[in-house]
């Protein structure tokens, strides 16, 4: 239907009339660095040797796919990213509806919940990593209080990225109640009447009304969380610098290494590919699947 | 008693989201070598706060940031709900272009980061706050573009088509009717766009220079090869905190009540 | 135009020292100095999107070890021998680990050292003092408990006081990358390891490797504090400062912190600083360099800085005022001596110090090490495996 | 057991305005109401308050005997067909119609069936997949209307349920309606704005006007017995044709006086109700089909009346005309589909009395008189 | 000028479906067309077509002349009555009726004067502050009707704008309509789903069935002279009765013959149209308002009905009975409404034959004989 093949069409054209400022805009400052990037993910360009040339192809590519770390921080940021998107959404949704359904409290609790999101990643991790501080931090103070053992919650294998996924959610789910909170605001009221009185129970106008009403919002609130987490950087930076081991090194942090600490911006760059292809891949999917699930 | 389960849930989560801001506030008040401390209150000070102002210079760092986060979301709304607007309306591109807007966003920043200064530095760009508002706008856009999509797909089209055989032209008729039709997610969008360049700390570092740097930034400086000046980090959080919880009164107007439609049948 | 010397700095002390100073600088020579502050972790990749680019905006920079070996090899930095030679600058009193610390060789000197970071070892004197403890060690292991002269005996003792003194025996920086790689490095050449022979040959892999590592992961395991792993100085030095540590491998220069009675008052005036058990430790500074991709009259300037912030009276100023010195002269100088009597010990450490491997990827190599080290102290991996992934690391890095 | 009763029940808005106001009414179990009135007297907030969709501000609503002031609308058991429809937009016909039933636990099969012979019925079986989306209007209302009666509540709340659909169709959903309401014997609620169906359908007709509630009565008592003005003119088109005057009552004849060349007298069995009014003002009503061409029963009257216009509907005629010299009033007749007559030609007509109402001309309340039996 | 012209118009929709098909149609410049169709057959997208709001598949649609395929909506200055009404819901009812006008330039001084007079019209002066969400159904669709009137474009495109309104005020805005078109003379498109508007407003009558044009004409021509059964029995309530026989030529004469016992005859007049089709099966089509309960004139015909029931619309009464003995078939009869029968009773109707139609049983298409006159 649309595309340039109808030109002639009007609404083809108010369309693109709409759509090309910021289409311009976003080419003029991102299409350059956009380009640069994919050209540096083919080349030989190193910070030792910046030249562009010569093209080595796929070469930079290969050199990952062979590295296991690769591969590590793939499926880690993976694993990471569908977990805190998945409770950032649970959490979010569920404080989004119980927001929608008070009245006069509504606007402190709003002010409350979207706190987190004011504060910058770095200073998030360094106030959670005083409060984790393992031997001086209130929290494990707090646990031998109660009686419960104190944890070592970042300098642990196996404990480090979930404590890193707790304080990414505490923080992205503030997004998550604000978007969602916002299209419940916008939700037309008539069918929730018509399943009043079809004899729809709360949770079941929830899940016969509300989510699939919400869908397109909540789709893409969790489309924009999920890139979010992909590029995750700040978080591991600041708290574990990828360790302990390599527990927490996910995908942007193994391509910042690679980038900055190793001078190979080329690897770096096709790093930052990959990823662009993992995330693009899992957004076509979800709304694939989206999609698939609203016709039938 | 419904209610009371409800304000029971929404209560335990303010708690948890608050107990670290608010410990962060008692730390920003304790003077730095107590700010470790397993007592609530060991001491009061604003020496770390008056440190912020007078030593890091952060009353600059914090204007900037207003400027920088509030400068790109007046320049990018726009643009993005123009775009959002077609992609929802007019499929505009179809699904290539959507994912195509999203997916400029999707490589991590530090891929972009050199690039985007090479052009910047080409524009004279570097280090100044309208280098940095740009290149958020820009960062910004592909988001904003595809929440606003989201909240005008639902609008009903003969809406507009209304406005359109009353004499509006497709601009008209978006702006008096699909926007106002729409503030809930406006707000959402404006709200978003401010928090991801208020927090925004890469590009931030690299493309500002030392009058132009951001809260972000200043904040990272904190952490020294001394140490950790974590009082005055908290006392950074806790200012960078106050602008958004000045506007969520005004903010949640919109996102709270909404719009009940009555238009349509 | 006046010429402006821009510099991008670390938010420090010695930083602010100098900064202080300015006006001076500038009264003498009318050239006006800009310090832009951040935090060391920002340093890099500002600085090397500014020095990739055609011109740079920071005309002066203040240099890492770490980074000595990839700015030269990148061919960022000007030469400075011709500015000392036309100037005769006199580099002698020089501590010469400094200088080689930043790569001079033979045929060029790029870097000129500003300030040292060589590391050594802060302990408690109250506990070794501890009639308890001194007989509980001595029953344990029928010596006397005393400053630890290897790198053995340091570890037992640490292991000691954690069983026993209800502290961490070693407040261990285990955050993988920088802080751990350092540590370990200290204890590499405390027992008589080293990276490299002869500038180039890879010898971490052997006997005396093993046994630094060995110790390092029992350390780490048996007499660090809880969450060592995840610890970086920032954490160590709150936990000395508090009292729950015995002791802590750090820059020499820490001591005043620890050893200040308005921010650590519980343990102000019971600790001391020594030389790394074993008697050499890891050595690190910060150098000045002069970026190449400016124009010639910022270069003169920016020598002329350098020329003046590295001389005799400027840094015996800066000394007094905490600065951390690479030239000899100030160690000895009488003035300081007097205000700060530790400095005999320090000058010791800066002249034994050995060096972490310097050369383009440094900096990443320390990111190799770093993960193996915390794998074999989360467990994760066998020392021997972890020194073979080390040395094997680094022979790739090398070779690249 | 669904009666329901309304006591004192008002609904008053954010805005402060009443939507209804002190409304007293009581519906049978099994009885078919209708509620008619102008646009915008509060038919629709009756229905949504006896849903649970509206809140009551004040007085009691209670159904099957129980007060329901506090029940939730699913708990009350109705089905409603909004007036705007409220389907749900992300569904396909289909599961509009079945949502209902699903939420009340209805098997599987079951819902196919009931669906299927619910889409049959409102021929929607060809758009079963469709979402509202892309249906038209008439189709969407039929979905409404399918939504509602394929369940089995206590009782069902139409809000004009088929006003968007072409006039086979209402007849035919008119003749559903009713066959439902036969076989199952629930209470229902039915607003309407048409004539056909508020005289056919109902057992009782209830008028509002003003968020008040005026007559409710059988249809055709209501119909021959209007209780003032507004419902004389309201149940009927075109309207009661209502003609000021003045009662005369002269050689023991009662006559309604016009002007002073038109009158038409009252049916002498009517004297003994209207003779006090008489020698002052009153206001006449005559419906227009009691406005004949030709004089079929002596005591019809005649009139001369000057033609204004002359609608012809197809199957009958309507005159538009003028009746009296000085203050001309404007009256309607249905004559024949053969009538006719040219413009300002003066025509004369026959009319009946004995349907006749008189009106106080103050308080615009009928004159009180035995009441006619229906289908008069 | 805005004469309309539609040629071989399609509306194919995203899922496959023609909402209308190769449609032809002129609208004169000035002309009232009135859209008359079952629920779903295509008259809403017709309407948006010709409005822009829709986009053409295929054909060509011109409004004065001149080719609008890819005009926007505001270029063709049509004012549009939305089926659903398309208020804007956050603007008040005085913003919405104005939006129009300033959209066009209109100064503040007149908007308020027009808003004011429309909204005098269509009684919502005390309503105009409020926003569309505190309104009643019929007050929405007021405020729809309000926002096209104020405006005087090129044509007027209303698309069932009087459904929600009760009898009274539905009468009083289609008079409104007829003379806002004549003091206008704009072209008007009005779509309808009531008997009288679509009778007595148009100049025109377009008859719409399955995305097609089935017949248009004059609206008492198109009664007059139904082109087929469909038609016949759409244009109509009660709808016209069908009655399926056999036509036999005997004794110089033409029998619709019933069934063996039941038969009408032609009138004689019409012979030379139908005895083609003597000997063969045959519709009959008559009118429920073509049986009388007495045989006023002498050439009506006697039939037997059974009486199944009576329907009292106040007004008047429909009969519905059985016709015919062996295979009896439900016939209707507009009545007096005086007139009463018990249920089972046989009851003796006469049937003016003149303007009863055959129909073609197989095609359904009329067969064809000289126009009768309209208000036949
Ligand atoms: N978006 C759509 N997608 C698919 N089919 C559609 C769409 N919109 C309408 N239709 C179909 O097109 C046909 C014509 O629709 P239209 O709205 O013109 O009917 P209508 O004549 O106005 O009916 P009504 O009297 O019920 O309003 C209907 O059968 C409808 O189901
Ligand atoms: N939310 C509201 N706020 C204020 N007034 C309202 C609101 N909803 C309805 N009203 C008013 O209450 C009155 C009754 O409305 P209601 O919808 O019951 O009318 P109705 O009888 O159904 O009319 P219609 O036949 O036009 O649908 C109307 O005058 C309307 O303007
Ligand atoms: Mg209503
Ligand atoms: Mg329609």
């Amino acid at each position: 239907m649309t595309g340039f093949m109808n030109w002639a069409h009007r609404e083809v054209r108010i369309g693109w009339a709409f759509a090309s400022p910021g289409l311009i805009l976003l080419a003029i400052v991102m299409g350059f660095p956009l380009l640069y990037a994919c050209l540096l993910s083919v080349s030989s360009y190193t910070l030792l040797k910046p030249a562009i040339l010569p093209i080595v192809g796929t070469d930079n590519f290969a050199t990952m796919m062979a590295s296991e770390r690769f591969w590590g921080a793939t499926w880690l940021t993976v694993k990471y990213s569908v977990v805190t998107v998945a409770c950032q959404f649970v959490i979010g949704l569920g404080i989004a509806l119980m927001l929608n359904r008070v009245v006069r409290t509504k606007p402190i609790y709003f002010a409350i919940l979207t706190i987190p999101m004011a504060m910058s990643p770095v200073s998030v991790a360094l106030i959670w990593r005083m409060l984790l501080q393992p031997n001086l931090g209130i929290v494990n103070h707090l646990m031998e209080t109660l009686g419960l053992p104190r944890l070592d919650w970042l300098g642990s294998a196996s404990l480090a990225l979930w404590t890193m996924a707790g304080i990414d959610i505490w923080q992205q789910m503030s997004f998550v109640v604000l978007i969602l909170a916002a299209g419940l605001a916008s939700l037309p009221r008539e069918p929730y009447e018509a399943a009043e009185v079809d004899g729809a129970r709360g949770w079941q106008q929830f899940w016969f009304i509300t989510l699939p009403m919400l869908r397109p919002v909540a789709a893409i609130a969790v489309i924009i969380q999920l890139i979010n987490e992909f590029r995750t950087y700040d978080l591991p930076y600041v708290l574990t610098k990828g360790g302990p081991g390599t527990s927490t090194e996910v995908l942007s942090f193994f391509a910042y290494r690679q980038a900055f600490l190793g001078l190979s911006i080329n690897e770096g760059a096709a790093a930052a590919f990959v990823l662009l292809v993992i995330v693009l891949a899992m957004t076509v999917v979800f709304f694939a699947l989206l999609e698939r699930q609203s016709k039938s | 008693m419904r209610k009371f389960g409800l304000h029971f849930g929404l209560i335990l989560a303010c708690v948890i989201v608050l107990l670290p801001p608010l410990w962060a506030l008692r730390t920003s008040l304790v003077p730095e070598s107590m700010s470790y401390s397993t007592e609530i209150f060991p001491a009061f000070t604003l020496d770390n706060y008056r440190g912020l102002f007078a030593k890091n210079r952060f009353g600059t760092f914090y204007v900037n940031s207003l400027i920088v986060a509030l400068g790109s979301v007046i320049v990018a709304l726009p643009f993005a709900a123009c775009t959002g607007y077609a992609f929802a309306r007019f499929r505009t591109g179809g699904r290539f272009a959507r994912f195509a807007v999203l997916a400029t966003q999707m490589l991590p920043p530090v891929a972009l980061v050199l690039p985007a200064f090479a052009i910047l530095r080409g524009a004279g760009l570097t280090n100044s706050l309208p280098g940095l508002i740009l290149v958020y706008s820009a960062l910004n856009l592909p988001f904003l573009t595809w929440i606003l999509m989201g909240f005008f797909e639902g609008v009903p089209a003969d809406l507009e088509g209304a406005a359109m055989t009353d004499g509006a032209t497709a601009w008209g008729a978006f702006w008096r009717i699909v926007i106002p039709v729409s503030l809930p997610g406006l707000a959402a969008a404006g709200v978003l766009g401010f928090i991801l360049s208020w927090n925004e700390f890469l590009f931030a570092l690299v493309l500002s220079g030392p009058q132009t740097a951001t809260i972000p930034v200043s904040l990272a400086a904190l952490q020294t090869s001394n140490g950790v000046q974590i009082a005055k980090v908290s006392a950074g959080v806790v200012l960078a905190i106050l602008p958004l919880v000045i506007a969520s009164r005004f903010i949640q107007r919109f996102i709270i009540q909404g719009l009940t439609f009555g238009g349509v049948k | 135009d006046d010429i402006v010397l821009r510099a991008l700095m670390e938010d420090v002390p010695e930083t602010q020292i100098i900064e202080a100073m300015l006006p001076d600088f500038e009264k003498e020579t009318g050239i006006k100095v800009e310090f832009e502050k951040i935090g060391y972790g920002d340093m890099h990749d500002k600085l090397v999107s500014q020095l990739v680019s055609p011109q740079s905006y920071y005309n002066l920079l203040e240099v890492d070890f770490l980074w000595a070996g990839e700015f030269p090899a990148a061919g960022w930095l000007a030469d400075l021998k011709p500015f000392i030679a036309k100037s005769n600058y006199d580099l002698t009193p020089f501590i010469p680990s400094t200088l080689d610390l930043l790569g001079r060789t033979e045929e060029s000197l790029q870097i000129l050292p500003m300030y040292n970071y060589s590391m050594g070892l802060i302990y408690r004197k109250d506990l070794l003092a501890d009639p308890k403890l001194q007989e509980a060690f001595k029953k344990a292991s029928g010596r006397d408990l005393a400053v630890p002269t290897t790198l053995a005996e340091y570890v037992e003792i640490s292991k000691f006081m954690k069983a026993n003194a209800d502290v961490a025996g070693a407040a261990m920086q285990g955050q993988r990358g920088d802080p751990n790689s350092m540590e370990f490095s200290n204890y590499l050449f405390a027992s008589g390891g080293a990276y490299l022979a002869d500038g180039k040959k890879v010898v971490l892999d052997s006997p005396e490797g093993k046994v630094a590592l060995d110790l390092y992961v029992d350390n780490i395991k048996n007499g660090a504090q809880q969450g060592a792993l995840s610890a970086n100085l920032d954490d160590t030095l709150r936990l000395m400062c508090s009292g729950k540590a015995f002791s802590m491998v750090t820059y020499w220069w820490m001591l005043p912190q620890v050893d200040n009675a308005e921010k650590c008052p519980d343990v102000a005036g019971k600790v001391a600083l020594t030389t790394m058990p074993g008697g050499h430790g890891e050595s690190g500074g910060w150098g000045w360099g002069i970026p190449k991709n400016v124009s010639p009259e910022e270069q003169e300037a920016a020598w002329k800085f350098i020329q003046w912030v590295q001389s005799k009276d400027v840094s015996v100023a800066r000394a007094l005022q905490g600065h951390a010195p690479v030239r000899a002269d100030v160690y000895t100088d009488a003035k300081v001596l007097a205000k700060y009597p530790y400095y005999k010990e320090a000058q010791d450490i800066v002249a034994t110090g050995k060096s972490f491997p310097i050369f383009a990827y440094s900096a990443q190599y320390e990111d190799v090490l770093g993960t193996h080290l915390s794998q074999a102290g989360g467990g994760e991996a066998t020392p021997e495996d972890a020194l073979k992934g080390a040395a094997k690391g680094l022979e790739e890095l090398l070779a690249k | 057991m669904a009666s329901i009763e309304l006591e004192r029940v008002s609904r008053r808005f954010a805005n402060g305005t009443y939507g209804v106001r002190d409304i007293d009414l009581k519906i049978e179990d099994g009885e078919f109401v209708i509620f008619l009135g102008p646009s915008g007297c509060g038919k629709s907030t009756t229905l949504r308050m006896i849903a649970g969709l509206e809140s009551i501000s004040s007085g009691d609503l209670r159904i099957g005997g129980r007060s329901v002031n506090n029940v939730a609308p699913r708990d009350r058991n109705v089905a409603v067909v909004f007036q705007n429809y409220a389907l749900y937009p992300h569904m396909s016909v289909w599961h509009n119609m079945a949502f209902g039933l699903k939420m009340r636990g209805v098997g599987l099969e079951e819902i196919d069936q009931k669906v299927a012979k619910a889409a049959d019925l409102l021929g929607l079986n060809l758009l079963l997949q469709r979402k509202p989306g892309a249906l038209s209007g008439g189709q969407r209302q039929r979905v409404a209307l399918g939504r509602a009666i394929v369940r089995e509540p206590e009782a069902f709340l139409l809000d004009e349920p088929l006003s968007n659909l072409d006039a086979q169709l209402r007849a035919e959903m008119r003749l559903e309606l009713v066959k439902l309401h036969r076989r199952l014997g629930r209470t229902m609620v039915h607003v309407t704005h048409d004539q056909v169906e508020a005289m056919t359908m109902g057992d009782r007709i209830c008028i509002m006007r003003d968020g008040q509630m005026i007559q409710t009565g059988r249809p055709l008592d209501v119909y021959a017995n209007p209780a003032d003005i507004f419902v004389a003119r309201f149940l009927a088109t075109p309207p009661m044709n209502l003609i000021p005057a003045q009662l005369t009552h002269a050689d023991d004849k009662l006559v309604v006086q016009i002007d002073p060349t038109t009158h038409v007298g009252v049916p002498p069995k009517h004297y003994a109700p209207y003779v006090q009014k008489a020698g002052g003002p009153i206001t006449a009503g005559i419906r227009a089909e009691d406005i004949y061409e030709t004089q079929a029963r002596p005591e019809w009257q005649r009139i001369s009346v000057k033609v204004v216009a002359v609608e012809a509907l197809g199957a009958e005629n309507v005159l538009i005309g003028l009746l009296g010299r000085d203050k001309p009033i404007e009256i309607q007749a249905r004559l024949g589909r053969h009538f006719f007559a040219p413009v300002d030609s003066i025509v004369d007509l026959y009319v009946d009395t004995e349907p006749m109402h008189l009106f106080d001309t103050e308080t615009g309340k009928a004159v009180a008189r035995p009441p006619l039996p229906a289908g008069r």
